[in-house]
Order: structure tokens, then C-alpha cells, then sequence
């Protein structure tokens, strides 16, 4: 008799940030229903829970208990930073092994943290890789950092502070820059004014953007170098920023849909079409996101055997490492996971714009050595 | 003494042959919020050309009948039940306030409600909206009737005093070309020079212009001297009608509206008892 | 006198002092005690997940109560309510965090912090009017957001976590956090619905509706407008303290997105739907806001599914908005007195029953 | 509603400036204890300006003002209130919303002397309270003839009522000093009688001292003890009925007649 | 010194747009004592449909005076179906009205293909290549279109507020309905233009928005709460208000950008800074530098 696991997934479908939420939820999905389809799990049927919780934590909290109260999941999918933070408490009270969309480090933080993991490296690792990217480039540079005014956007700035530090890298300012920018030109001015000529954001690729077109009217981007992590770049920067995009370095664990060879974008075209989801979703860096976060839970439910509790999926994710490091394709580096390692694919790599606004590798797949050194995992 | 008797009182007044522009009032009943019934069978006659006043207790449904005329029970939830109101061959009671204004029946409103933030000009001004003849010309005129007016031309009018505030909304009226004009209670507050005054100058726009008009008032005395025919208003119905001088010698008119005993002298307001004697139309 | 006192159907009342009962009738004392009765058993008989909306639904009637006492009975429009429950939220965190102080003392705490904060922000009221200040109550509701995520000692608005509470020797845990928080909730919002509806036949509460209604003749009744303003702000973000002290234990975390601008948004909808200035509306607003958004989650999740419409239109996310939207509008334009009137018809009904007209 | 030892008003030298504009000049006049004093002029001449400044809702800009030993001159309303003054608006400016019982309720406010806390518990002092006030207002109730209206929203009710409530609500403050700014406006003379007959009775049977506005020459010669003249801020005249009514300043600015021919004799 | 200068003329610039979209919340407070929160949505609906049209091979000059043409409409229509049965009623349940609207226009909006995502015009060759360089600060042509469009709609509309019979009407009715009716002004007519009037320049903004700085939904809704302090430190009901106030709002920001946020830790005071101002211009001068003093006696 087949047995059903639920394999649940609660974030923004709809609301603020409901476009990555969007592409994120179906990439999720579709990755759950190909696994049914392929009988990944001997014996076992997933039960593809989807919910919307608007980038609301009480609904976040309320998909959660429903989830692991109601449906008996074993492990939890999750979206948002602030839902994350506040379920801490809660995930290492029930032990619910929970993977999230959201790649901030204060996640896998104590306290609280032992049931709680990164599918890729985390935003602060991004920033720091690009700190010494710079640091090679240029001695003793001048870097501004340019972070979203919420716990998603500050947290890597104080990692970002000691990696410059040692790099030899002078910050000279960080400042807050939402969603609703819609003139920089002060902010600019500013830090042109400070020598400023590496400008590293964390943020959301709309407010980047905006950042990229006053640069590029005010003829900075040829002064500055503009970069940023996970979130800014992409496709999401291009359709934005247009030409004023080019030249940008981003820095994401993830492969690119144009990247059509490797593995894991063959398969989420596959699954795409299969499901019949829409061009612009495909292409989403959010998708494959969404998948590589499915495919990590059900690889652990795999391990778990044929009764995959929330102890059996703990275990099989902290087994990912060495030889059983699991490597879906999605991402540039392969999955590991341990007792005390909660970050799956730490490698990332350091892509820019060209002129129409296409991403092409300018690093190879690494690791930041010194995010290690100013953030020792606990 | 030619005083008709009431609820009998649906003979034409005497003294004029009727006119098509006449404003006649036939059998009209008003509720608000379709249920408080005010009017209950209103009827009057405007002659074209005459100052026709109309008296009544507080809450009579005196307001209330201008409104009808004029097209503004609307905002107040209020409605004509019954009963026709017309006007040189137009239907008033069919026709909203603006219409109403076209026609030519144009109301001034109980308590002075001129526009507080605009100057005196402007809310002379706004009484042009309809684009009746030259603003600029009409405005000279009713500074000829109004002399005060022109040195506060740019005085906010929230700042004016009572009786100016009343001759801007006159003016502000006279400004729509109306052929009939509606005072609802324009000695409301105000001292009785300005009472004057303001009578005064209707009685001379009446004359020299022709304009009908109808007023509302409590102050019976001076609206029967300054009118030429009245009708007294209770309990949403016409009560007693006649020539202004006719019901200024009515007993009961004299009592409670005119305040005089039937001797013809002014009681004291000293002496008065809680004690009421009913009235005789009643 | 009719046969029984739980039949009669209008009062007799001898003395003033009777006229002051909340309940007008014995069948109405008996119903209410009834009713607690019924809410004391009710998470016995209900689904789980449903406790937790049912314990949400509580909180924001507290809060909404606080916003009925500044907007709804005082008039002063308060579009940063949400922010004032946060301010209670955050400081019952940092007195369980940072002073280990119990629950029990803890949340008053957040209902003192929201009561100072609301004064201080009340101030302006002494000069404004009218839209005035509720511009100046979402400016207080924007700085406050703004100035969380610039406080360190508030983690810049990610998640403080709070402590699990014990009652009684239970510990509540995971599982029956929401049981033990509806036995916790209820009592705090009968108690705060109870002490508004006595200040409400006092002076205190008649001062409000006065300041209201026309504030200079309240300032030749004797009543200084001034400080009833205050005053309604002051009791008013009480009431949202006590709401955000619960609303942090109950969400095991404070983060700073639950006391946004649009949960400030959200609580007004509540009392209007409920009906502006009535104490049963700030039960019936929550109630209907919280299951209308459980009823769209539903839908829309359920539309999402099913590819109804074509790529690129999102119908799943269109619907939240506009049904909230829709409510609201609909509510005002159609109901402007609120659930609170459609309660007041039926208790009409019931009293008068089986009597109809 | 014993008086201890009435109390005088004073008005001393009383200028009140808007930008350019002097609404007050110099004005002084003394409001002897348990008299009735009427203020007359001319629209804008600066009556309700005065009420205004006695009832703190303007401050004088020179001059002062006081009333048994309280200056009032920069006190807020709700304080000069609490000194035993009341007042009655030109506008009404009731509670519209609520109720003829409601609005002299509020108008006990300063009476009760309860806190916050009593509010809360609504036990012991508050309810006790309540019910003795409750009991003081149907007594000013049935007093001004308003029973009939005594739970209608006040703002349903006719024009003249709403005048009548105004005062109510005015003498429920249980007042020394009560202000009525044309409480007879728009009425006809019977309603006026009416309204005479109660400020007659509130003066002589509650020994309240009464300072009444109004344009009606017929009420204020036949009931004033004393009556003031203001014109353009001025006080013009002032002295007893007789003595204004003559004085021919104020005929000219003011009744335009003298008092005798204003009745319809035609 | 080059910083301070360039701050300032960027002020007026983003100033401008702040008093396009301040300028229908004005048109429409002015005579109908409504303040709407829904402002930003309709700003946002004018340049989607400026935005739909030209995907569709629209001449963008075209596309943008249709989109103005249909908020045009849309103000009339919101005015006729939702605001006309709220004439009375408290402003508390008037204001909620427009709340309710702001979320029911964004669920609308949700239902097309513009509700998620970025967007961001074809410039038109009018308004490409170089601009004019102020100060050395270059400023695109787009820029300098929004200043000049916000200075000529002010022109207009002071013009036609105080000196023709129809915006002194408009005033009229905001100070008093009744008084305004009986002299003939269909009360619902003024208040159907002043929203069409605000329909209008909204839909301006809005593609003078989406130029220079792109098209979302949040970004052009959200200028709808940044016009609060525009329009209190300008006064309400002032259409010279409304364009002073967008500007030293405007210029403000950018100064607070400019050196405050150097000192403040974590900066991003151009978002809160507005909203400080506000408050203390409420505190001194309640009607803002050029609003109507509420006239209140007693
Ligand atoms: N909008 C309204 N809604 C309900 N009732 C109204 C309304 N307007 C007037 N009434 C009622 O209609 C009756 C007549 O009012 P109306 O204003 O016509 O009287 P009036 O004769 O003009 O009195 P006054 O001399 O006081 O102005 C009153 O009882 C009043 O309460
Ligand atoms: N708040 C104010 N601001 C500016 N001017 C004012 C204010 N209040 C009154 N005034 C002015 O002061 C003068 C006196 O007004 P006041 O209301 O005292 O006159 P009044 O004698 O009561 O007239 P009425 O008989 O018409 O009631 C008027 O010119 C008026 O415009
Ligand atoms: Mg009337
Ligand atoms: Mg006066």
C-alpha cells in the first residue's frame, strides 16, 4: 500500500515579493509532482502542499502548524526571512528539519538553529565573495554597501564590515535603500563624492535597478562598478534596468536558464514543459530555486526510508556530505549538509552583464575562503 | 375684512389677475426619510411681480417648502409626495435643484450660508454659474444695491458680519437672474437697522426689476409691511391667507406674531404667563 | 410586571441606578452567561487550526476595541494602530527577553509602553483636527517602522523571540500553544471589553463621544478637550499594548512586519465592518475580517491551482485585495453602521420574539 | 444650587485684535450678581466676541476680565466653566448625536467627581454618582418643558427646541453666571415668550445671574435690568432699558427707530 | 561646494513628480473635502494603460493622452458609483472608502498582466538622448519634461481656480454644498470633474513616473502615501501648495540623502525625513504654507 508524506510549502504567491514567490512555489510543486511521477520514493506518495501566506508571518506560522500539526509533515519548505526568524523556536521545539527561500545567515544562527538549513550559500557569503573579488581586483578600494532597510537586507553588513576589514577593503558607507527609490541621485552623489567606486547591494533587483539607471544617467557607471547578491540580479535586473544593467557583477549559486547543458536546467525545462507553466516562469531563476529546495527534502525523505519522519529527514540531510553529497544540478556546487554544516551548496560564482544584458560566468564555482574566517559556522 | 377663512382657503387671492408666471404650490405634501411627513397639503401662489411672505412657528415646514420649490429636499432626504409646484408653464416639482435655478426660481438659504473661505467677489462670482448675461456687468449692479459691498470685495466672507454675510447670499442669488426669488428668514440674527436695510432692498429690486419674491420669516412684523400678500404657515399646513395688511389686523396674527394685545398695544414680554390661549384656527 | 423576569420584553425600571445595568434584561444577563459558557468549551469542539484564527480574532477585538476608543467614540482617525501594538509587542519582548519578567507582568508592560508612546503621540491632537491628525497618526506609524529598523536593541526588526509560558504547571508547548493561549486570551478580552463598557456610562467615556461630536461645547461643558484626546489616545493604545504583548507570545516571536501599516489598514477595516463606536462591532469586525481572509485564502489558493485564467493574470493574488476592498466599500456604502447594527436587529428581534414588529 | 455669596463680573478694559482688526476696544462693564444684563449692537459689533472672551474661547489681547476673584482673562473654556460660568451658543452647538438626557448629562462633567479608575470598576463612587445626577437632570428636564423630547437625538429636533435644549444644558451646569447669545433668534413671538418665561424663571428662582444677547428690542427693554451698546467693538451706551432705548447713539447705530414705533400700529 | 547644488536641482526634479501626483489629491480635496487614499492606485492604472498601449505598438504620445483620457473617466466613475452615496457621511467613512478602493483597484490591477513585475517604457525619440547638464549634474530629458509638465499644470490650474466661474464653483461647493446647490451648481457634476481633473494628472504622473524610474505596482502606488507630506506642507486644498510642497519635499529628501544620511547610521533617512517634516509643519502651521485657515467660530 502506498503511504503519503506530506512535502509542504508555505510563502508569497501573492503579495510583496509574490513574483519570486510565484515562480518559487511552482518550481517547488512541479519538482514534488515529477517525483510522483517517478516513483522517486518507493511506497511512498508526497502529498504536494502548496499555500499562499502573502509574506504574512501569522499565515506563515498558521501553514506551519497546519502542516506539521494537522498533515504530519516531516519537513517544512519555508519562504520568507521574517517567518523564518520567527519560527525558530518553534522548528527546534518540534524538530522539523525546514529549508527556506530565504538565504539569510541568521537563519542557521544559534540560537535555535539545529533543524534549520540553507539549500545555498547564504547572502552574506555572496557579499563577501564579491568583497574579495574586489580586494583582488583593486588594493585598499573604496567599497559602499547598499542594503534593503529589513532584516533580509542588514543582516550581512556586519560580516561584510570584518571581511573588508581584513581584505584591506575601506567601506566607506551603508546605506538603506527600499523599494520606493525613486530618485538616487543624492545617494550617488554622495558616494561619489566619498571615492566610492565599488558598490555591492543587498536588495531586491526593482531597487537596484533604479540605482543602475540614475547611475548610468549621471555617467557614474563607468566611475563605479555596481554588484550584489542572490536577489538583485538576473533576469528580473535586465527586464528592469535595461542597458543600465550591463557590466553588472552578481553573485548566485544557482545555474542560468540560457546555461541549457547543464543538468539541472535541463531537467526543470523538462518538468516546465511537462507541467505546462509559462516561458517567463521557466526561465526564472526562482523556479530552479524552488526545485532545488523540493529536490533536497525529497532526497532526504529517500534516505529516511520507508518511513520518513521528521528524525528520518534530519538524518538524511546531515548525511549529504562527502561521498553522499547530493548533487540535483540545480545549483553550481553540490549539496552537503552536517551536524554542524547548514548551508547546502556553499559554491557560488561571480557572473556579469554584457551589453544585452545576459549573465556570463566571470569566476569559476567557489567558495568564499574568508566568509569562513568572519563567520565561523557554530 | 376680506379675510378668507382656513382650510377653505383655495379662492386666488384677490387683488391681481393670475399671470403665467405666477409660482403656484398645489396641494403639496413633503416626507423626509420617507416617513416624517412635514407639508400636508401646502398650497400658495407667487404672484409674478409681488413680495409674497410666509410665516409660521418653528419646525411649521416653512424651510421645507422653499426647498420643495426650489429642488433641494434631495440632500435632505426628503421628497414631494404629492401635489405640483409650477412656474411659466415648467413643472418645478419634476426638475432637480439645478434645473429649478434654470427656470429662473432661485432660493436663499436659512442662515446666511455664504462661502466662508472665498472672498465676497468670489461668492458673488459663484453665484454665476450658469453663465446667465455678464458676470462682470451683473456684479456692478448689485453693488448699486448693495453699497457696502464693494469696499469688502476681497474680504473673506467667513469674516463679514451678519448682515453683509445676508447680502451676499442675496446677491449671490440675484447674480443666477432669477424671476423668482426665495428668501427663507433674512432678518435671522440680524439687528434691526440691518432688518431694514435688507427689507429695504428687496422691496426695491421687487420693484425695479420686477422680481417676484417669496420670504420666509419670523419677524411678521416687518415682512407684512414689506410684502404685498401673506400666508401663515402651522403643522405643515396653510393656516390663514390674505392681503399683508389684512392679516397684520388679524387678531391672532397679532397676538402671536405681531405680539400685540387686543387692545393694539405691545404687551411686555415681562408679563407673560405660562398659560397659552389656543388659537382659533386651530 | 410580566409572569416571569427572563420573559419580559421592555423594562420597568423604578430608580436611575437600574438604568445603568449593561444588560437591559434577565433573559439577556442569562444569554451572555451562557454564551461565556459556550466560550469556555470551544476549544474542546474545535478543528486546530481554527483555535489559532479564533486566538487572533481576540487579540485584534482587543486592539480594535483601542482603536473604537480613539477613532470610533472620540473621533480622532488613527491610521498607525498597528504601530502601537507593536510598541506593546516589543516591549514585552524586551521584558521577558531582557528583564526575565514573567507573562503575566510582561504584557501589562506592553499595554503601559502603548499607553505612553500613545499619549506622546496624542499630543498633536491638542492642536490638530479633523484628517490632520490621522496624517499625523500614519506619519508616527511610518517613523515607528522606520525607527525599529535602526534600534539594535530591537534586532532592526527581525525576530525577537519570546519565552514559552507556564500556567499553572502547564508548559505550553508547540502543541497546545494555541489551547493554553485561548484560555490566556479570553480572559484578558472579556476583562478589557468589560472596562470599557463601565467607562463608557461615565463621564469619562460620555467626555469622549462629547469631544467628538463637537468639541467646543465639550469645552463649555467643562470638559477640557484636550485632555480627553489625550486621554482616549492614552486608554486607546493601551488597549493595542495589551493586543501586541498577546500578539508577541502568541507569534512566539516579535518581528516588525505584524505591526505594519497595512495591519494598521486592516484594524480600521475591522472596526468599520464591525461598526464604527460599538462594542460588539469590535468582536463581529475581527471575526468577519479574519474568516473573510481565511474564505479568500481558500479561493484563491484553490484558483491558483487551477489555471483558470490565462498566464501573467493572477487572479489568486487579485482576489485578497479586492475582496477586502469590496468589503470595506460595500460595508460603507450599504451598512455605514456595521455588523454591529445587523447584532442590534437581531437582538431587537430576539427580545421582542415571539413577538414581531 | 445655593450661591454661597454671588459673584460679580468685571470687564475691564477689554481689546480683542484679529490681524488688523479690532473686534473689542477698550470695553468695560460690570455684570452685577442675580441681575439681567443684555448686550445689544449691531451685527459684528463684537457681542459674541465679548461672550467669547468671557468664556474663554478668545483670549483679550489687552485688558481683563474677572469673576469672583478668578481672572478669566487667559483661561480655557473648560476652566471658566469650572468657576460657576455658562454658556449658551449664537449657533447651536450641541451634541447633535445624542440625546436630550445624554447632552445634559455631559453638561454635569465638572459635578462628578470620580477618577479614571472609579470609571473602570464602575462600582461604589461612579455608579453612586450617576444615579444622583441622573436624578438632578430629569429635575432640569421637567423644568424647561422637555419631556416630551427628553430621548430624541437633539439633532432631529426642531430649530426652536434645540434652542431650548441649548439652555438646558446650559443651566444644568448649575451655573452663577449663565450666557445667552441670542437664544430667540428665529423664533416668532409666541416661542420668544415662551423662551422669556423660562431665563425669568432661571433668574429669579435660582438667583443666576444672566447675560443675554439679543436682537429682539421688544425682549430686551421689557426684561433687562441693564443693558450695554456695543458698536464696532465700542460700548456706545449703557444703563438702564429706558435711558439706551432713548440715547440717540444708539438709534442710529442700532434700532434705526426709536423702541416705540416699531409696533405694527397699520 | 558642487554637492549642495546638485542636490537641490535633483530635488526639484523628483520634487516635480511628487507634485504631479499631489496635484489630483489636491484637485480633489479642493472641492470635495475627500482625501484619497486610492490616489496612488489610479496613478498606477494611468501608466499601466499608457504601458499596455505602447506594447501594442501605440506612439507613446498617444498611448500616454489615451491612458489620460481613461483616468479621466475612471475619476468620474469612482466618483459616480462609490463617492456620491458617501456625501454626508463622516470623513473617517469617506476616507475608508478610498482605502477600500486603493485595495480593490490593486486587486483589478492584479487581474492584468501588469500586477507582478517590472516594467519600463520604450522612451520615445522625443524624450531620448542627451538632456541638458545643470551644475554638472546631467539631467535626462525625461527629468525636465515632469518639471516642466508639474510648472504648467500649476499654471493651469491656479488659473482656472481663481479666476474662472467654474473653479471658483469648485471652491464653492467645497465650503458649502447646499449654499452652492440653490444658486444652481450640480454639486455632482463639480465633483465628478474635480475627479476626472484628478484622474488626469494622475495618469500624467504616473507615466512621467514610470519613465524615469520604471513601473510597478508597489512603486507607483506607493507615491500615493508619499504625497501626505507633500500636500500638508503645502496646504490641502492649495494647487500652488501642492507644487511648492513637491518640491521642498523633494529638495528635503535629497538633502537629508545628501548629509544625513552619512551621519545616521544605516541612512535611509529620505524615508522618514518627509514624514518628520510633516509632523512639525503640523505642529506649527496645521494648514500648511498655503492652505485654507478653517474659519471656526462660535
Ligand atoms: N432633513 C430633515 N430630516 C428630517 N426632518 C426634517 C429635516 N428637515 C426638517 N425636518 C423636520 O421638518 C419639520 C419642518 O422643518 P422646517 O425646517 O421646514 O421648518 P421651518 O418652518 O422652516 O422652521 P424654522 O422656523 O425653525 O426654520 C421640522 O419638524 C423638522 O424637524
Ligand atoms: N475668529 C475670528 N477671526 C477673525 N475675525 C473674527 C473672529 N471672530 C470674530 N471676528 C470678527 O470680529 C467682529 C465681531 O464679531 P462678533 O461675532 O463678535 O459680532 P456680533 O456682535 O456677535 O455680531 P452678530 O450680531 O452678527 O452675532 C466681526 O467683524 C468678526 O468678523
Ligand atoms: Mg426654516
Ligand atoms: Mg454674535
Amino acid at each position: 500500500a502506498q503511504k503519503t508524506v506530506t512535502l509542504p510549502w508555505s510563502g508569497a504567491i501573492t503579495g510583496p515579493t509574490s513574483d519570486a514567490g510565484a515562480s518559487y512555489a511552482a518550481g517547488v510543486e512541479d519538482y514534488c509532482k515529477y517525483a510522483n511521477a517517478q516513483k522517486m520514493l518507493p511506497g511512498i506518495t508526497l502529498n504536494c502542499v502548496i499555500r499562499d501566506d502573502q509574506y504574512n508571518n501569522a499565515n506563515t506560522q498558521r501553514n506551519f502548524e497546519d502542516f506539521v500539526a494537522n498533515l504530519n509533515a516531516p519537513v517544512f519548505l519555508g519562504y520568507a526571512t521574517g517567518g523564518a526568524l520567527q519560527l525558530k523556536s518553534v522548528i527546534q521545539e518540534t524538530k522539523i528539519p525546514t529549508l527556506t527561500a530565504s538565504y539569510h545567515i541568521g537563519i542557521i544562527d544559534p540560537p535555535n538553529n539545529t533543524y534549520t538549513f540553507l539549500p545555498v550559500s547564504s547572502y552574506s557569503e555572496n557579499i563577501v565573495a564579491l568583497l574579495e573579488y574586489v580586494a583582488k581586483k583593486e588594493r585598499g578600494a573604496k567599497v559602499a554597501l547598499i542594503v534593503n532597510p529589513s532584516p533580509f537586507g542588514r543582516d550581512p553588513v556586519v560580516d561584510a564590515r570584518k571581511a573588508a576589514e581584513r581584505l584591506g577593503l575601506k567601506i566607506t558607507d551603508v546605506q538603506e535603500v527600499g523599494g520606493n527609490n525613486l530618485d538616487n541621485t543624492a545617494l550617488l552623489k554622495r558616494l561619489e563624492s566619498q571615492g566610492a567606486k565599488y558598490i555591492i547591494n543587498q536588495n531586491t533587483a526593482g531597487p537596484v535597478a533604479n540605482i543602475l539607471k540614475d547611475a548610468k544617467r549621471l555617467g557614474l557607471l563607468g566611475k563605479m562598478q555596481f554588484m550584489g547578491a542572490h536577489y538583485t540580479g538576473g533576469e528580473d535586473l535586465t527586464k528592469l534596468a535595461g542597458d543600465a544593467a550591463k557590466d553588472f557583477i552578481w553573485a548566485t549559486s544557482y545555474y542560468l536558464y540560457d546555461e541549457g547543458t547543464q543538468p539541472g536546467i535541463i531537467l526543470a525545462k523538462k518538468i516546465g514543459t511537462q507541467f505546462k507553466r509559462g516561458a517567463d516562469t521557466i526561465r526564472s531563476v526562482h523556479y530552479t530555486s524552488g526545485m532545488m529546495a523540493s529536490a533536497i527534502a525529497i532526497e532526504a525523505m529517500k534516505r529516511a526510508g520507508a518511513n520518513p519522519d521528521a528524525a528520518g529527514v534530519y538524518k538524511g540531510l546531515i548525511s549529504m556530505n562527502g561521498s553522499r553529497a547530493f548533487n540535483p544540478g540545480f545549483a553550481v556546487g553540490p549539496v552537503t549538509f552536517s551536524a554542524k554544516d547548514h548551508i547546502g551548496a556553499e559554491s557560488l560564482r561571480l557572473l556579469q552583464a554584457d551589453a544585452t544584458g545576459n549573465f556570463k560566468a566571470i569566476t569559476g564555482a567557489q567558495r568564499s575562503a574568508m566568509f569562513q574566517l568572519v563567520h565561523p559556522m557554530k | 375684512m376680506t379675510l378668507s377663512t382656513p382650510h377653505t382657503s383655495n379662492a386666488p387671492p384677490p387683488q391681481v389677475a393670475a399671470s403665467k408666471d405666477d409660482l403656484t404650490v398645489n396641494n403639496v405634501e413633503v416626507v423626509y426619510h420617507d416617513i416624517i411627513q412635514v407639508l400636508r397639503g401646502v398650497s400658495l401662489t407667487v404672484r409674478a411681480g409681488q413680495v409674497t411672505s410666509l410665516l409660521g412657528t418653528n419646525g411649521a415646514g416653512k424651510t421645507t417648502t422653499l426647498r420643495a420649490i426650489s429642488g433641494l429636499l434631495k440632500p435632505e432626504n426628503g421628497k414631494i409626495r404629492e401635489g405640483t409646484i409650477s412656474f411659466a408653464g415648467k413643472t418645478l416639482s419634476a426638475l432637480n435643484g439645478t434645473d429649478v435655478v434654470k427656470a429662473g426660481v432661485v432660493q436663499v438659504p436659512e442662515g446666511r450660508r455664504v462661502f466662508k473661505h472665498l472672498s465676497v467677489e468670489e461668492n458673488l462670482r459663484a453665484g454665476a454659474i450658469l453663465g446667465r448675461g455678464n458676470w462682470k456687468e451683473d456684479l456692478e449692479r448689485i453693488y448699486i444695491y448693495f453699497p457696502k459691498l464693494p469696499a469688502l470685495r476681497h474680504k473673506q466672507a467667513g469674516y463679514t458680519s451678519g448682515g453683509e454675510q445676508q447680502m451676499i447670499a442675496i446677491g449671490r442669488a440675484l447674480m443666477a437672474h432669477p424671476r423668482v426669488l426665495l428668501l427663507d428668514e433674512p432678518s435671522l440674527g440680524l439687528a434691526p437697522l440691518l432688518v431694514a436695510e435688507i427689507f429695504d432692498n428687496v422691496r426695491r429690486i421687487n420693484r425695479e426689476e420686477g422680481l417676484s419674491v417669496l420670504v420666509v420669516e419670523q419677524n411678521a412684523n416687518i415682512a407684512l409691511r414689506n410684502s404685498d400678500y401673506g400666508y401663515v404657515m402651522e403643522s405643515g399646513r396653510i393656516v390663514m391667507e390674505g392681503l399683508s395688511a389684512q392679516l397684520a389686523s388679524n387678531p391672532d396674527v397679532k397676538e402671536f406674531y405681531l405680539g400685540v394685545t387686543e387692545g393694539g398695544v405691545r404687551k411686555s414680554f415681562k408679563d407673560v404667563k405660562s398659560y397659552k390661549r389656543r388659537k382659533r384656527w386651530m | 410586571m410580566p409572569a416571569s423576569r427572563f420573559t419580559q420584553t421592555g423594562n420597568y425600571r423604578t430608580k436611575y441606578r437600574q438604568d445603568q445595568t449593561i444588560f437591559a434584561t434577565y433573559a439577556e444577563q442569562l444569554s451572555l452567561i451562557v454564551l461565556i459558557g459556550l466560550l469556555l468549551l470551544l476549544p474542546l469542539i474545535l478543528p486546530k487550526t481554527m483555535l489559532r484564527d479564533v486566538n487572533m480574532i481576540m487579540i485584534y477585538a482587543v486592539a480594535v476595541i483601542g482603536l473604537n476608543i480613539t477613532t470610533g467614540y472620540t473621533g480622532l482617525i488613527n491610521i498607525g494602530q498597528a504601530a502601537f501594538m507593536g510598541v506593546g509587542a516589543y516591549a514585552t519582548a524586551l521584558a521577558a527577553t531582557r528583564l526575565n519578567l514573567p507573562f503575566f507582568i510582561a504584557i501589562p508592560m506592553g499595554g503601559l509602553a502603548g499607553a505612553l508612546v500613545g499619549t506622546f503621540v496624542g499630543l498633536p491632537s491638542l492642536r490638530l483636527k479633523y484628517l490632520y491628525l490621522a496624517v499625523a497618526t500614519l506619519a508616527f506609524q511610518i517613523i515607528f517602522e522606520w525607527g525599529v529598523g535602526h534600534t539594535p536593541l530591537l534586532a532592526q526588526g527581525g525576530a525577537i523571540s519570546l519565552p514559552q509560558v507556564q500556567v499553572f504547571g502547564v508548559k505550553a508547548t508547540f502543541f497546545n500553544h494555541n489551547f493554553v493561549w485561548y484560555y490566556l486570551i479570553l480572559p484578558v478580552l472579556v476583562v478589557m471589553g468589560l472596562l470599557w463598557r463601565n467607562v463608557l456610562r461615565t463621564k469619562h467615556g460620555r467626555s469622549l463621544i462629547a469631544v467628538r461630536d463637537n468639541d467646543r461645547a465639550a469645552a463649555a461643558m467643562g470638559i477640557n478637550p484636550g485632555t480627553a484626546k489625550i486621554m482616549a489616545f492614552m486608554i486607546g493604545s493601551f488597549y493595542a499594548g495589551i493586543a501586541g504583548g498577546l500578539f508577541a507570545y502568541f507569534q512566539k516571536a516579535v518581528v516588525i512586519e505584524d505591526y505594519g501599516l497595512h495591519i494598521s489598514i486592516q484594524l480600521l477595516a475591522m472596526a468599520i465592518v464591525g461598526g464604527l463606536g460599538s462594542l460588539p462591532g469590535s468582536f463581529l469586525g475581527p471575526l468577519f475580517i479574519v474568516a473573510l481572509d481565511r474564505v479568500v485564502g481558500g479561493t484563491s489558493n484553490w484558483i491558483g491551482s487551477q489555471n483558470l485564467f490565462p498566464a501573467g493574470v493572477d487572479a489568486a493574488t487579485a482576489l485578497r485585495p479586492l475582496s477586502f476592498g469590496l468589503a470595506i466599500v460595500l460595508f460603507l456604502m450599504f451598512e455605514p453602521r456595521g455588523l454591529a447594527n445587523w447584532w442590534r436587529l437581531s437582538r431587537l428581534y430576539f427580545k421582542k420574539w415571539p413577538y414581531k414588529f | 444650587m445655593s450661591q454661597p455669596q454671588p459673584s460679580q463680573l468685571e470687564v475691564q478694559g477689554v481689546t480683542l485684535t484679529f490681524g488688523g482688526l479690532n473686534a473689542l476696544t477698550d470695553v468695560s462693564l460690570t455684570v452685577p450678581p442675580g441681575e439681567i444684563v443684555s448686550i445689544i449692537g449691531p451685527n459684528g459689533a463684537g457681542k459674541t466676541s465679548l461672550l467669547n472672551c468671557i468664556s474663554g474661547f478668545y483670549h483679550p489681547t489687552r485688558g481683563h476680565i474677572t469673576f469672583g476673584g478668578h481672572d478669566l482673562s487667559r483661561a480655557a473654556p473648560n476652566v471658566v466653566t469650572s468657576y460657576g460660568i455658562a454658556r449658551a451658543f449664537q449657533n447651536l452647538e450641541l451634541f447633535r448625536g445624542l440625546s436630550v438626557v445624554e447632552n445634559l448629562l455631559l453638561a454635569r462633567h465638572t459635578h462628578l467627581r470620580y477618577s479614571l479608575l472609579d470609571s473602570l470598576i464602575f462600582y461604589g463612587r461612579a455608579s453612586r454618582q450617576e444615579a444622583e445626577n441622573r436624578a438632578y437632570v430629569e429635575r432640569i428636564i421637567d423644568f424647561m418643558e422637555l419631556e416630551e423630547h427628553r430621548s430624541h437625538p437633539v439633532g432631529t429636533l426642531a430649530y426652536g427646541i434645540q434652542k431650548r435644549v441649548e439652555v438646558a444644558r446650559a443651566l444644568t451646569l448649575a451655573p452663577q453666571l449663565l450666557l445667552l447669545d441670542e437664544p430667540m433668534a428665529g423664533m416668532n413671538v409666541e416661542e420668544k415668550e415662551d423662551m422669556v418665561r423660562f431665563i425669568l424663571d432661571i433668574q429669579r428662582e435660582q438667583g443666576i445671574t444672566i447675560v443675554l444677547i439679543e436682537h429682539d428690542m421688544g425682549v430686551v427693554m421689557d426684561i433687562s435690568d441693564r443693558v450695554y451698546v456695543l458698536d464696532f467693538g465700542q460700548l456706545i451706551a449703557g444703563g438702564r432699558p429706558e435711558e439706551v432705548s432713548a440715547d440717540p447713539r444708539v438709534i442710529e447705530a442700532y434700532t434705526g427707530v426709536a423702541e416705540e414705533q416699531q409696533a405694527v400700529g397699520a | 561646494m558642487e554637492l549642495l547644488p546638485q542636490l537641490l536641482i535633483a530635488g526639484v526634479v523628483i520634487g516635480s513628480v511628487y507634485a504631479l501626483a499631489a496635484l489630483g489629491f489636491v484637485l480633489i480635496y479642493k472641492s470635495s473635502r475627500v482625501i484619497n487614499f486610492a490616489h496612488g492606485q489610479i496613478i498606477a492604472t494611468g501608466a499601466f494603460i499608457a504601458f499596455a498601449l505602447t506594447q501594442r505598438g501605440v506612439n507613446f504620445w498617444l498611448a500616454g493622452l489615451i491612458a489620460m483620457l481613461t483616468t479621466f473617466l475612471l475619476g468620474m466613475l469612482i466618483e459616480r458609483v462609490f463617492l456620491r452615496r458617501m456625501v454626508g457621511q463622516p470623513i473617517i467613512a469617506v476616507i475608508m472608502v478610498t482605502i477600500g478602493l486603493s485595495s480593490v483597484i490593486d486587486g483589478l490591477i492584479h487581474l492584468t498582466p501588469y500586477g507582478a513585475g517590472t516594467f519600463g517604457f520604450e522612451r520615445p525619440a522625443l524624450l531620448t538622448g542627451q538632456g541638458i547638464e545643470l551644475f554638472g549634474l546631467p539631467l535626462s530629458k525625461t527629468q525636465i519634461a515632469g518639471v516642466l509638465m508639474a510648472l504648467g499644470l500649476l499654471g493651469g490650474f491656479t488659473y482656472f481656480f481663481n479666476k474662472s466661474t467654474l473653479g471658483i464653483t469648485m471652491r464653492a461647493v467645497a465650503d458649502d454644498q447646499m449654499a452652492a446647490m440653490s444658486v444652481g451648481t450640480s454639486v455632482e457634476r463639480v465633483f465628478a470633474l474635480a475627479w476626472a481633473a484628478a484622474g488626469l494628472t494622475a495618469a500624467a504622473a504616473g507615466v512621467i513616473l514610470g519613465l524615469m524610474s520604471g513601473l510597478t505596482l508597489g512603486g507607483l502606488a506607493g507615491i500615493g502615501l508619499k504625497v501626505f507630506p507633500v500636500v500638508i506642507l503645502g496646504g490641502l486644498d492649495s494647487v500652488i501648495g501642492a507644487i511648492v510642497g513637491g518640491m521642498l519635499i523633494g529638495i528635503l529628501e535629497n538633502l537629508s540623502a545628501g548629509y544625513l544620511d552619512g551621519i545616521v547610521p544605516g541612512g535611509g533617512t529620505r524615508e522618514v525625513f518627509p514624514f518628520i517634516i510633516l509632523i512639525i509643519v503640523l505642529l506649527i502651521r496645521p494648514y500648511g504654507l498655503f492652505g485654507t485657515k478653517e474659519i471656526e467660530r462660535v
